[in-house]
């Protein structure tokens, strides 16, 4: 999740390589300037990994003390407004500062590799797009602080709780989606011109990579929905400082349009964090299956229909909020229509593994690990789909079950397996094999302990958010706090494992995984600072 | 044009193949290939939205 | 090859735990209405289909992982498309699925028909309770958390239905249509009772619909299920089901209570009576912002106790309680409460945690003021 | 990789044909979700979903009334914090004809001791009868005006369409008040003061 290159060794020895031909070549500034103005896409690509980690472990924080308190029926840890702002930071922080930083950084790092690019198309767009998360989640946890505290409306910030009824701090929470969201979408337009304009030579589109596929479809998926954020946040911006009454019922507004727009927002944004995971498996199942991808072609239109279909499901989520029946049963049946052609994309990862030759690295380890969970995820998905039972699903535990199912074994494990992938080429050694699975079995088990009761407690009728429950849900939760906490400590050997690989470990040559076969494994490990200056000829072959 | 339509409709359904697949790329511009989805998605919309009234009454 | 064998062990565990989701306390309740087993039975459908699904997807997955180990010198084959199978393996959930959907299309019809009902309740979702008034009986009560604020706290045992009790349970007749008309006065609330398989979200200055008709009497408890602030948690449903002719008796005797407690209104209360009266309304309704020593959570809610403006100023205390503070999480009892009980709140809340004032606030000066 | 490289490559016109693409599209996103807002409105009121009812007065439609079904119409009225007014209805319920225009009175006190605004803002259930009723004149069009005290009797007349669904026979329409925020009412105080003081 968060190699840090160690500032001497490579650098060095590749900018020396390099250099020695071109031109005066000014040193790079040394230190801490050097990373606050890097524009170099293996930099910023591993400070969005670092920030993406450290993230990770606050927003798993605050997930801790939410399952700490829940712990045991009664309130012995928080009161229940400091819980509400647990719950929503844990939700923004994962969503917005932990999994999309952390694509972003491997798109960063790979998509110019795959593609046999020197750099991103605008170099110095990406540091900005980059040195502005620090700024917005900074602010956004700052709000901690403040008089009446952070965020307590969930991280769907559903109005009036989020604009009538909202603490002080909630312009300041804007101001930082804001923030977060002006750097998704710069990241998202310098990976479009990148893709569209920098491929090597002879590598037609047909020819990228599925990561890069999937990266492509992610940031066309941002570039429309994000600013449909925007606007929202901007609307809620008003309603509570300007008088204006978008969806306060009192000036005519409806607080039900704030959640059409937030979930004509909310739905692709999931897409967007886990096409990227589509990507990443499709490269590291191949490549430990030494067998090509199955239906490479149907991956590639299923994954861009996505991009169409995303927005017309979103209203699945206010099944009880008083549709009518009409659009009810739209909603339903495209989200019926949409759950099947990228449910089945499982099925080709499976195909795949089918009279291949398969050894268990850690990267495939992950990668079998979200197959088998994600479905679990997809399946609980099918079944929040039926719209009656929806009645009975909807903001239960059940549905906390669902999204964690195709969110942490689902994203964070892809994100992982990608990490555990591509080290070998970030830091020139193999992570190390024994801790590694140490890390796996201790995760595998914990997500499973942590959100497999999620299921009963939502069926038998546990509501979510709530800081205190009925006695009837006692034995579940504490199980799922336990497994939180075994969870939560495993990611430490997660730190363990990539501070020791990029400190030393197994040397790892250009090629470190012998099935792997996509351009960034031409490259030497580990990969220098620049690379494809010259671009290389790519001889095409067949998916 | 009929072999557009055809393509993105097995993208909605989710299944190509290869050889179409290499066909649709050598020979398509993208900006087609993307109108004729978004009006393909808007007849699904309609149509969707039909069975839907149809269901409703 | 170890791992391999824990692997299997564990994903098989997981399937095997399915099964043991038909316990109850594990699963959806069957419920006590004709929608609520449609519900549950379409539940299990497709739960059963999402099994049947995994596994032969798990299946075909373990055995490949299994039988085409590298270390078992498993040689890699090439083939890499075949849009046939793909083609089956998309057909056939999309039709398993469009098999779902009529079914579940016929059971979203009756949902949404709320008509001809015999009995019309109106809920009233407001931070951190709820109201129901019967329609056209004037009848209408709040309905408050009655856990024990020290049962949360850990100091007391807690009870059997802990966080699920209330003081004042929503009655409905057996048999019989009931209509709901759900709103809320502030933010989001989410009326839930599993066993009715209702939920229907309460959105302020907008009307839902909803309908129920149960089978069998009994007492069936459910939560808020909407976040909506700091005591989401702690506003409970009970909903008590009787027989139709044991529900018109309760109906009348509650119309007497009604109309008894107005005609109380005109005699001059007792100080100690008023107290005892609004220490019983403060305990239910207001503890829960003000807590229970009067002390408050301020900012967010302004302490009762040694309020100067409040013991000065009887009639801006009196105006505070009856038209509530815009925008703030302080309602306007005018409808809430009766003349009787803001007259004994105001008179208890002057009177307790060392106001002293002595003054008795008189249920006929706020119906007078109400009336006016 | 000296800095002129970089500024070459960004200026390749590829890259700078996307980035204008992707901002003109952006541009257009963010639009588009203010442009959510009307459209959101005019496709509830077409469609009537969400109990959002018509807030201008339409005219009778004679279309006779139709005797064979009677249709049951409530009236609920709901007060809201911060605004110290008492809304009440004469009559519970009516029972009408569709097609038939029928009148009824609401009454409003403002209990307070000083002068302010107040709307009602209604909403109806079940919401695809929202389409069919038709509001010849109604008080919730627009916000009133209450001195300290004052009482005030408005009527409220409506018919609901001959094609009011089969299915339909009850319709409850809830008025709930809502204060008018001080940002507006000056506004609307010059305007009425203007027009003679009797108010």
């Amino acid at each position: 999740m968060a190699p840090k290159l160690p500032p001497q060794p490579p650098l060095e020895h590749s900018s020396a390589a390099t250099a020695g031909g071109a031109a005066a070549h000014h040193a790079p500034p040394r230190g801490m300037l050097r990373w606050l103005l890097t524009t170099n896409h293996k930099e910023i690509g591993s400070l969005y990994l670092i920030f993406s980690l450290i993230m990770f472990f606050i927003g798993g924080i605050f997930a801790l003390v939410v399952r700490a308190e829940l712990f045991q029926p009664g309130l012995q840890l928080v009161n229940p407004e400091f819980f509400n702002q647990m719950t929503t930071m844990h939700g923004l922080i994962m969503v917005f500062a932990a999994v999309m930083p952390a694509f972003t950084g491997l798109a960063n790092w790979m998509i110019p590799l795959q593609i046999g690019a020197p750099d991103m198309a605008l170099p110095r767009l990406n540091n900005f797009s980059f040195w502005l998360l620090p700024v917005a989640f900074l602010l956004l946890l700052s709000t901690l602080l403040m008089p009446g505290g952070g965020p307590n409306f969930g991280w769907t910030f559903y109005a009036p709780l989020s604009t009538t009824f909202a603490p002080p701090s909630t312009t300041f929470f804007i101001l930082s989606l804001h923030i977060a969201g002006i750097s998704s979408i710069l990241g998202a337009i310098n990976i479009v011109a990148t893709i569209l304009n920098m491929r090597a030579p002879g590598m037609r589109m047909m020819d990228m990579p599925l990561f890069v596929w999937t990266w492509l479809i992610t940031a066309f998926l941002l570039i429309a929905v994000m600013p449909v954020l925007a606007g929202v946040i901007t609307m809620m911006l008003m309603d509570i400082n300007f008088g204006t009454s978008f969806f306060n019922a009192a000036g005519g507004g409806d607080p039900v349009l704030f959640q059409h727009l937030f979930w004509f927002f909310g739905h692709p944004e999931v897409y967007i964090m886990i096409l990227p995971a589509f990507g990443i498996v499709s490269a590291i199942i191949p490549t430990f299956a030494r067998k090509p991808l199955f239906g490479y072609a149907s991956m590639v239109y299923a994954t861009a229909s996505i991009a169409l279909l995303s927005f017309l499901v979103w209203a699945h989520h206010m099944f009880v909020v008083g549709l009518p029946l009409v659009a009810e049963l739209f909603f339903m049946y495209t989200t019926m229509l949409i759950a099947v052609p990228t449910g089945v994309k499982v099925f080709n990862w499976i195909t795949t593994l089918f009279r291949g030759s398969i050894t268990f690295e850690p990267p495939m380890l992950f990668a079998l690990a979200f197959v088998v969970l994600f479905t679990i995820g997809g399946f609980s998905g099918l079944m929040l789909a039926i719209a009656p039972a929806d009645f009975q699903y909807h903001d239960t535990y059940f549905v906390v079950a669902h999204f964690h199912y195709v969110l942490v074994p689902g994203a964070v494990f892809a994100i992982m397996a990608g990490v555990y992938y591509w080290l070998p080429k970030w830091t020139g050694h193999y992570p190390n094999v024994r801790l590694s699975q140490w890390h796996f079995w201790l995760s595998v088990i914990g997500v499973n302990l942590t959100f497999f009761p999620m299921h009963f407690s939502g069926l038998a009728g546990m509501p979510r958010r709530i800081p205190d429950y009925a006695l009837q849900f006692a034995d579940f939760n504490l199980v799922s706090s336990l497994g939180a906490f075994m969870f939560g400590a495993s990611q430490l050997v997660f730190v363990a494992v990539v501070i020791l690989c990029v400190r030393g470990g197994e040397k790892a040559p250009a090629k470190a995984w012998e099935g792997a076969e996509d351009l960034e494994w031409s490259v030497p490990s580990p990969a220098p600072l620049h690379t494809f200056e010259t671009p290389p000829t790519f001889s095409p072959h067949v998916h | 044009m009929w072999s557009v339509i055809k393509s993105v409709l097995a993208a909605f359904f989710g299944v190509q193949k290869e050889r179409q697949r290499r066909a649709d790329f050598e020979t398509g511009r993208p900006v087609v290939f993307i109108a004729v989805g978004v009006v393909m998605t808007l007849v699904l919309i309609g149509l969707v939205a039909l069975v839907a009234t149809l269901a409703a009454r | 090859m170890r791992t391999l064998l824990v692997w299997v062990a564990g994903c098989w565990t997981l399937a095997g735990l399915s099964p043991l989701a038909l316990a109850n306390g594990w699963n959806m309740p069957v419920g006590v209405t004709d929608l609520s087993r449609e519900i549950y039975s379409l539940h299990m459908t497709i739960f059963w289909i999402c099994v049947a699904i995994g596994v032969v997807v798990f299946g075909v997955m373990f055995y490949s992982l299994f039988r085409f180990r590298r270390s078992r010198g498993a040689k890699a084959d090439n083939f890499h498309e075949n849009t046939t199978v793909e083609v089956l393996w998309t057909a056939i959930p999309l039709l398993i699925l469009v098999g779902m959907a009529v079914p579940a299309t016929a059971t979203l019809v009756k949902m949404y028909d709320a008509s001809d009902a015999e009995l019309d309740v109106m809920i009233t979702g407001q931070q951190w309770r709820w109201r129901y008034e019967y329609l056209g009986e004037d009848v209408a009560f709040t309905s408050n958390m009655s856990t024990p604020r020290a049962q949360i706290r850990g100091e007391e045992a807690r009870g059997e239905h802990y966080l699920l009790e209330v003081d004042e349970p929503l009655v409905l007749p057996t048999n019989r249509k009931v209509r709901f008309l759900m709103t809320a006065d502030d933010v989001i609330h989410s009326w839930w009772v599993p066993d009715l398989a209702v939920k229907q979200d309460t959105i302020p200055g907008f009307i839902n619909e909803n309908w129920v008709n149960i089978d069998e009497p009994g007492i069936y408890r459910g939560q808020c299920a909407e976040l909506c602030g700091m005591d989401h948690g702690f506003m409970p449903i009970v909903v008590h089901a009787m027989e139709g002719e044991e529900f018109d008796e309760w109906l009348a005797e509650r119309k007497e209570a009604a109309a008894e407690e107005a005609l109380g209104v005109d005699r001059d209360w007792e100080l100690d009576e008023l107290m005892e009266r609004g220490e019983a309304v403060y305990g239910s309704i207001c503890a829960s912002c003000h807590q229970a020593e009067g002390q408050g959570a301020p900012p967010a809610f302004p302490s009762l106790a040694g309020n100067e403006r409040l013991i000065e100023d009887v009639e801006w205390h009196v105006q505070t309680i009856v038209n509530g503070v815009s925008g703030t999480a302080m309602p306007a009892f005018r409808s809430t409460l009766n003349p009787v009980e803001i007259a004994a709140v105001a008179t208890f809340t002057r009177n307790a945690w060392g106001n002293d004032t002595g003054d008795a606030v008189q249920p006929s000066e706020i119906a007078e003021q109400l009336a006016q | 990789m000296s800095h002129e490289d970089h500024d070459a490559r960004s200026r390749n016109p590829g890259v700078r044909r996307t980035v204008v693409r992707s901002v003109a599209a952006l541009i257009g996103m963010f639009a588009f979700a203010f442009a959510l807002v009307p459209l959101y409105d005019v496709f509830c009121r077409v469609t009537g979903i969400n109990g959002k009812v018509d807030n201008t007065a339409q005219a009778v439609v004679h279309e006779g009334v139709d005797d064979s079904r009677y249709v049951t119409v409530q009236f609920i009225t709901r007060g809201s914090s911060g605004l110290p007014w008492r809304m009440e209805v004469e009559t519970r319920q009516v029972r009408v004809h569709p097609g038939q225009t029928s009148e009824v009175n609401f009454t409003f006190r403002n209990q307070s001791a000083e002068a302010n605004w107040g709307r009602a803002v209604p909403s109806v259930s079940p919401s695809r009868a929202s389409r069919h009723l038709r509001k010849v004149s109604c008080f919730c069009f627009d916000e009133q005006y209450l001195e300290a005290g004052e009482r005030l009797e408005l009527p409220l007349v409506f018919q609901l369409a001959r094609d009011l669904p089969p299915d339909v026979n009850t319709v409850t329409l809830v008025y709930t008040l809502y204060p008018v925020t001080d940002a507006r009412a000056p506004l609307r105080a010059q305007v009425t003061a203007g027009k003679g003081d009797e108010a």
